[in-house]
């Protein structure tokens, strides 16, 4: 019985292998005719669904591929970090993409080691820092200024007395979906050192998901935070920010949004918006590399005075909800770190 | 006798087999059930009485040929008609009793007083205590029996099936049964009832059908048949089974030096009830102390403390002498000690497990090389030095129940063990099968193995034992061997405790 | 407090309920875990499309009992393990939802409609935690006043007993499944209902703390409804202890897994006494 | 008795093929590409080929330990939390003995990692065999408890402060595995599995040891009564499959990432488990059963990189793919039984 299904099988089985096999795509006619059109990939370390700077990343990046003709291949890793080696390594491997853009602080090492077998390889990395001697192009947004700018007006609104929302108690609150290295060693500190600044004697409480898509926890967590006379929360936790923001909205207190342009997500609940132009870097890197003019190892640090990162105020939302006591406050202490006068460190 | 408005149920050619292992269980069966009689059906283990019944009562439905109940062939009029006490007991053992009396197919809610009451009105009626709100798994063999039986005249069928009845019954018990069956009977019921005992059917039946390997013997009323003819027909020989092996006068056991087996003040309590009250007995080499009860009046308990699995509120163990306390499974066994247990399925083997590697659990393989081979080469000469009906490679569930108890028995005496503890050996078990049981246990005495012998048949009792004790209300009395005490009627009041009454 | 707790408890305790069913049926339900998330899935989209509440919950339940009818193809008709069909069904169903919403929303993971926040509670209290409640009274008197219930409890532990009295268990294990997903549609609703969004992964191991629950709780309503809130309890605390103790909080994440387990040792060490039914394999 | 169960097998992974082609055409732009991506290209470079063998080195480990704990009657639920706890293990060790040399060190690394997964699974295992505990609950929450106590340790105390992943120090060049197969991480720890198994398969068919363990998996209370010592039965095997999951998590430490970074489980304790109930609990299947896995995952990941396949289409074909798998083991287990 088992021979005879073996029999059966074996001649359909090798005659789908081999027309598996004539399925591979004959990718090097192209380069024959002429000029070779330049190829692009984006990876996405996480998904591009509900991630909002990996969209703009992806928009610079086919912006800027559009005007200058280049192809582009975006490719999602998903949210295991352990997986993003070997997908880049794949992509690399596969010496079809001139460059790889990518963004996220732990990139660049990735990159770095993934050169170190394929040289040749070129990278882009937003989010990533630099190192001595660095093999991969750089871009790196200040997250000290953005979260100072949200940290300071985080203190205004606890120590505000126009605010409903708003109670006597100067607790501020941050969720965070891990405890990863750019949340303890940039975010946390510059928020809580915002925190201070407007409001002395204030605290920030932190904590933590453990993921970044379960948004009934991060709902539970914020609760409890309100309840124990925080009033406002700066969320950084992926899909799980709407937990926070449904609690919010519920509690009637506030939430900060960090990357992206959130006052549309609940007008009134979300407050104060950071921003990190990832589309502008993304487009403005990939064009000088698509004119030849982007080094490896370059590096660029773009904080608020470079206009990279910001607190966005000129939203109709943020005036009609915000009093504009704390408004000016803000501006004038944004202004200092846009204008160069303030330095973080 | 034929009278065909009387027929109830009529089986035309009925043949089963079984897919998986391709055994033949029934072959062209025809026979005809008529109303209120009581039929018994008999056969030697492993004949497929137990298949005919399911397909009689439904359970299953017969590869080839048919089934006619009052005429229609329809499943569900069989299921309505027969009512069917198993012999395997089939009940949740999470529900309680009254749950699983209640147990259908039928649907919506049930008003639990409402049927409490019309329950209870039936136990009262034929006199069939037992409390509704029990968990069935707490329940012992005859109870289980009286659940289904209890279900079956509550639902009114018309026609019982008992796979087995007496089988776990005391002899007491056994005769209030029969007593049951000729009232329904006289009530217009139908009874069909399996059994191995003779001299019982003989009692009570109408009419006796008689199966071998799957094939009808004969059916005839019980007037036209002898006991030989009936004991031909099952096995095929001319041979009467032997009257039990009589309990021959022995010279007098040594019973000066240390015992094998020593129970001291042993008491048990569950859920506030004194089960045990302060057991003593000494068992010596040589010997083979009878422990006569009903189960449920201590002797499940008995057994398990001896076999570790329960721990006794007060008194000792004491195994050659030595405290084993507290005994465990393990123990036992490392003392070297055999265990034929009441429950075989569960404890006495592994029933989806090779019936080499039930054998295994012997060590007797040693040797270099792979344990497979040395296993299994071991394992076949056993199984045919034993005469067991099986492959070594076979599953132990495929095997008839005779032929398991066969393989224990055979497992547990092998290794020459200092102490037999053997519960209800012969459970289930055909004459033949029961004679060579019977023979195998006093051969180990006379080899000097000391057995405990826990069991409800009286006969069993008295045939084997050299000192028979009886458990009443968890208190143990000796009997004495004389004229007065040493028969089955004393035996059979102790153990119900009517002598009290 | 006790609200919160309760609130957190809800969608355990609803799919943990229809776990209890198909457990007792005598199936492992690994699918929970899919069918919560699908489940939610469908509330939000439907609830955002028509702003109904009813329309909402039919929506999930029409989603839950989708998966379970799945996962009986898989394990009644194809003859699967019901381990790997679960696994599959787990695998697929966050899949298909982002497929799906990509079709309906562009490229959107979480979709947060207009006026779906606070859509299922009434006067301050979300409706699903009643219902959850009433839902478990309601299954304790179906188990033990009707005589379904009895055929369920009886499935999972002697499927002979049901064929020798007329019934087939195979079509009682298939319904069962089929009443999971359906509570687990709720468990779903409740959980993306409740916050007004849904997001992709949201159930967050929740089946399988259901499944846990399902064991916790020694197989009976009770004893299960009492785990979930253990559990949520547990998790309560654990959220609390964040602000004020010094722990790090990703340690004090581990605290109800360690705290449910302690739970399941007592009761086990308390519970023990003859141990003496064979063990065998669940799975297969 | 030498028939091999796998080729029965066959026309259900040709049917597998067939429904993944067709989910394929009906949704890809370019089907063929698509196709040659999820299949044949795992093979046609290196990498991708290296990828697939050292998964299904490790997940013939894990599945290995799955089969071995089904049959002693346990089920292991908590294969992530061993893998983790194996790796971190490793990790505690390159830390404490950071001066041994490669060819001692490798080997006590890998140790360290089978102590810690055979650790966590003891406590499963002596609560079963004590007080009864449930050990598929205890096994999962156990492990989901670790996890992220072990989360916690490698962005906390152990993690390392130059790198933005959330991850511990690399390992010295000295305790990595060498790969064979370069830039693929196969390494030489492909010799386990060969050694392994069939020692596991001798084991459970050819020792006495192996048959009273699966006496006890079929019926405990038969095995307790006859004397097994159904303790160790129920706790060993509970052991030594936390102790491959272990090995598994510190050859992914050792030979994969080199550092324990968060997320190395990667599905490997999950998947353990399908692999096993794909090689219907026998040990010969279960190398087929992992190449199987691995190559279904790596061909989905390639696709995904390199086809226009998106990767819930990856997973919607990896999904249908369970539903059908298993179905095909319960058709030839009756085939077999005919």
């Amino acid at each position: 019985m088992n021979m005879l299904t073996t029999k059966r099988a074996l001649p359909l089985l090798i005659a789908s292998a081999l027309l598996l096999i004539s399925c591979a795509p004959k990718a090097e006619k192209t380069a024959d005719s002429g000029e070779k059109t330049v190829s692009l990939a984006v990876f996405v370390p996480g998904v591009l669904a509900g991630s909002p700077t990996y969209e703009m990343m992806d928009e610079g990046v086919r912006k800027a591929a559009a005007e200058k003709g280049a192809e582009v291949r975006t490719v999602e890793g998903g949210f295991n970090q352990a997986e993003w080696k070997p997908q880049v390594l794949a992509l690399a491997a596969e010496k079809k993409y001139d460059l790889i853009i990518t963004s996220n602080p732990s990139m660049p090492e990735i990159c770095r080691d993934i050169k170190k077998i394929y040289p040749d390889q070129e990278f882009l990395v937003l989010e990533g820092s630099r190192i001595d001697n660095d093999t991969v192009a750089t871009f790196l947004f200040s997250h000290l200024d953005l979260s100072y700018m949200l940290g300071y007006f985080a203190g205004l609104v606890t120590s505000s007395t126009e605010l409903d929302g708003s109670n006597s108690d100067l607790k501020v609150g941050l969720i965070a979906g891990q405890e990863y290295p750019e949340m303890m060693q940039k975010i946390k500190p510059g928020f809580e050192q915002g925190v201070k600044a407007a409001a002395p004697g204030g605290s920030v409480d932190f904590r933590v998901i453990g993921n970044w898509y379960d948004a009934a926890k991060a709902s539970d967590l914020a609760m409890g935070m309100f309840d124990e006379g925080v009033d406002v929360i700066l969320t950084i936790a992926g899909g799980a920010n709407q937990g926070v923001v449904s609690a919010a909205k519920d509690k009637g207190r506030y939430v900060l949004w960090y990357d992206t342009d959130g006052y549309d997500i609940e007008p009134g609940v979300i407050l104060g918006s950071g921003i990190i132009r990832e589309d502008i870097a993304a487009y403005e890197q990939t064009h000088l590399y698509l004119e030849g003019k982007l080094e490896q190892g370059s590096s660029v640090y773009a904080g608020a005075a470079e206009g990279y990162v910001d607190f966005i105020e000129e939203s109709e939302l943020y005036r009609t909800h915000v009093p504009a006591a704390i408004r000016e406050a803000l501006t004038l202490e944004a202004d200092r770190l846009r204008n160069g006068s303030l330095k973080l460190d | 006798m034929s009278d065909n408005s009387k027929i109830v149920l009529e089986l035309k050619n009925v043949t089963q087999i079984f897919a998986e292992s391709g055994v033949r269980a029934c072959h062209d069966i025809s026979m005809q059930v008529q109303g209120s009689e009581i039929l018994a059906v008999m056969g030697e283990n492993g004949a497929g009485k137990s298949t005919l019944m399911f397909l009689i009562s439904g359970f299953m439905e017969p590869g080839r040929g048919e089934i006619l109940c009052r005429g229609g062939k329809n499943p569900a009029d069989l299921r309505a008609l027969v009512g069917m006490v198993h012999q395997k007991p089939l009940l949740a053992g999470d529900l309680s009793v009254l749950e699983n009396i209640i147990l259908g197919p039928e649907k919506g809610l049930f008003r639990k007083d409402v049927l409490k009451e019309e329950i209870a009105a039936v136990q009262e009626r034929y006199n069939l205590p037992l409390d509704l709100h029990l968990k069935a798994k707490q329940l012992t063999a005859p109870q289980i029996q009286r659940c289904e039986l209890i279900r079956a005249l509550w639902k009114n069928k018309e026609l019982l099936i008992l796979d087995e009845p007496t089988a776990s019954l005391s002899t007491t018990q056994s005769e209030e049964l029969f007593e049951l069956l000729l009232r329904l009977k006289g009530e217009g019921k139908t009874v069909i009832f399996i059994s191995h005992k003779i001299h019982e059917v003989m009692k009570v039946a109408d009419r006796i059908a008689v199966i071998r390997r799957g094939e009808l013997q004969g059916i005839d009323a019980k007037g036209n048949l002898s006991p030989r003819e009936i004991s031909r027909l099952m096995i095929g020989e001319d041979t009467l089974p032997g009257e039990e092996p009589a309990a021959e006068k022995r010279g007098e056991i040594d019973r000066t030096g240390v015992p094998v087996l020593e129970l001291s003040n042993l008491g048990y309590s569950e859920t506030g009830t004194r089960r045990l009250d302060s057991i003593n007995l000494s068992l010596y080499p040589g010997e083979i102390l009878g422990m006569g009860g009903i189960r449920e009046n201590g002797l499940t308990h008995v057994e398990d403390i001896l076999c570790g699995l329960e721990q006794p509120d007060t008194g000792f163990i004491l195994l050659n002498g030595k405290n084993r306390m507290p005994l465990t499974p393990l123990k036992l066994r490392r003392s070297g000690i055999s265990y034929i247990p009441a429950d075989r399925l569960k404890r006495g083997a592994a029933p989806e497990s090779t019936l080499a590697e039930n054998l295994s659990v012997l060590k007797r393989q040693a040797g270099f090389g792979s344990y497979r081979k040395r296993l299994f080469s071991w394992a076949g000469q056993f199984i045919s030095d034993h005469a067991i009906k099986g492959e070594a490679k076979q599953k132990v569930k495929t095997l008839s129940g005779g032929n398991i108890q066969k393989m224990i028995v055979a497992r547990e005496l092998e290794n020459n063990p200092p102490l037999l503890i053997v519960s209800e050996p012969s459970w289930g078990l055909d004459f033949k099968s029961r004679d060579r049981l019977h023979s195998q246990l006093v051969q180990a005495r006379e080899e000097g193995i000391a057995i405990l012998l826990l069991t409800t048949d009286l006969d069993e009792l008295l045939s084997l034992s050299d000192r028979i004790c009886v458990l009443t209300e968890g208190r143990l009395t000796e009997i004495e061997r004389t004229e007065e005490q040493w028969n089955r009627y004393y035996i059979g009041e102790k153990m119900t405790g009517a002598d009290r009454a | 407090m006790i609200l919160a707790i309760f609130g957190s408890a809800t969608p355990l305790i609803l799919a943990a309920l229809g776990g209890l069913l198909t457990e007792r049926a005598g199936i492992l339900n690994i699918a929970l875990e899919g069918m919560i998330l699908g489940s939610a899935f469908a509330a939000v989209i439907v609830g955002g499309m028509t702003g109904s509440l009813a329309l909402a919950v039919l929506a999930a339940i029409g989603a839950g009992v989708l998966a379970a009818l799945l996962f009986n193809l898989g394990t009644f008709t194809l003859k699967g393990n019901p381990f790997i069909t679960g696994l599959g069904i787990n695998v697929l169903v966050p899949a298909l939802t982002v497929s799906i919403s990509q079709s309906l929303y562009g490229n959107q993971g979480i979709i947060r409609p207009d006026g779906l926040s606070g859509i299922s509670r009434i006067g301050g209290m979300d409706i699903f935690i009643p219902l959850a409640l009433l839902l478990a009274v309601l299954l304790q008197i179906i188990f033990f006043r009707t005589r379904k219930g009895l055929i369920i409890r009886s499935c999972g532990e002697q499927e002979d007993l049901l064929r020798a009295r007329g019934i087939n268990p195979v079509s009682i294990k298939k319904e069962m499944v089929i009443y999971s997903g359906l509570f687990s549609g709720l468990a779903g609703a409740a959980l993306s209902l409740g916050l007004g969004v849904y997001v992709p992964g949201m159930s967050a191991g929740k089946g399988w703390i259901a499944l846990v629950a399902i064991y916790l709780g020694y197989r009976k309503v009770p004893g299960v409804v009492a785990a979930c809130l253990l559990f949520s309890l547990a998790e309560w605390g654990a959220n609390r202890a964040q602000g004020f103790l010094g722990v790090p909080p990703t340690l004090i994440l581990s605290f109800p897994y360690f705290m449910t387990m302690a739970a399941l040792w007592l009761f086990s060490v308390k519970k023990r006494k003859k141990v003496d039914c064979s063990g065998g394999f669940r799975v297969n | 008795m030498k028939k091999f169960r796998i080729p029965a097998a066959l026309p259900v992974l040709a049917l597998c093929l067939g429904v993944s082609a067709l989910i394929i055409f009906l949704f890809s732009s370019a089907p063929g590409e698509t196709l040659y991506y999820f299949f044949p290209a795992v093979l046609s470079n290196r990498l991708y080929t290296g990828e697939m063998l050292n998964t299904m080195v490790l997940l013939s480990l894990t599945g290995l330990g799955i089969v071995l704990s089904f049959r002693a009657g346990s089920f292991n639920l908590g294969g992530e939390g061993q893998v983790y706890t194996g790796a971190i293990c490793a990790v505690l060790a390159a830390r404490l003995l950071p001066d041994l040399p490669g060819a001692l060190g490798i080997p006590v690394l890998l140790a360290a990692g089978v102590l810690g997964g055979a650790l966590l699974a003891f406590i499963s295992g002596i609560l079963k065999a004590l007080w009864n505990v449930d050990d598929l609950i205890s096994t999962f929450l156990l492990s989901s408890g670790v996890s992220k106590v072990i989360d916690y340790l490698i962005s906390g105390p152990l993690s390392d402060p130059d790198s933005y992943l959330m991850t511990t120090v690399p390992l010295p060049e000295k305790y990595r595995l060498a790969s064979l197969m370069i830039p693929s991480p196969f390494n030489i720890s492909f010799i386990l599995p060969l050694l392994l198994l069939p020692l596991f398969h001798w084991f459970l068919n050819h020792t006495r040891q192996g048959y009273e363990l699966q006496i006890t998996g079929s019926s405990s209370s038969f095995a307790r009564h006859s004397g097994l010592n159904t303790g160790i039965y129920q706790t060993l095997p509970l052991t030594v499959s936390g102790a491959l999951h272990g090995l598994a998590g510190a050859l992914v430490l050792t030979g994969t990432y080199f550092a324990g970074i968060q997320g190395l489980t990667s599905g490997l304790g999950w998947n353990g488990i399908a692999v096993a109930l794909i090689a219907g609990n026998k040990v010969p299947g279960l190398l087929p059963a992992a190449l199987f896995f691995a190559w279904i995952t790596q061909g989905s990941r390639i696709a995904v990189l390199h086809s226009d396949l998106s990767l819930e289409l990856g997973a919607i074909i990896q999904g249908v793919l369970f539903l059908l798998i298993s179905s095909a083991v319960l058709r030839i287990k009756i085939r077999r039984g005919r």
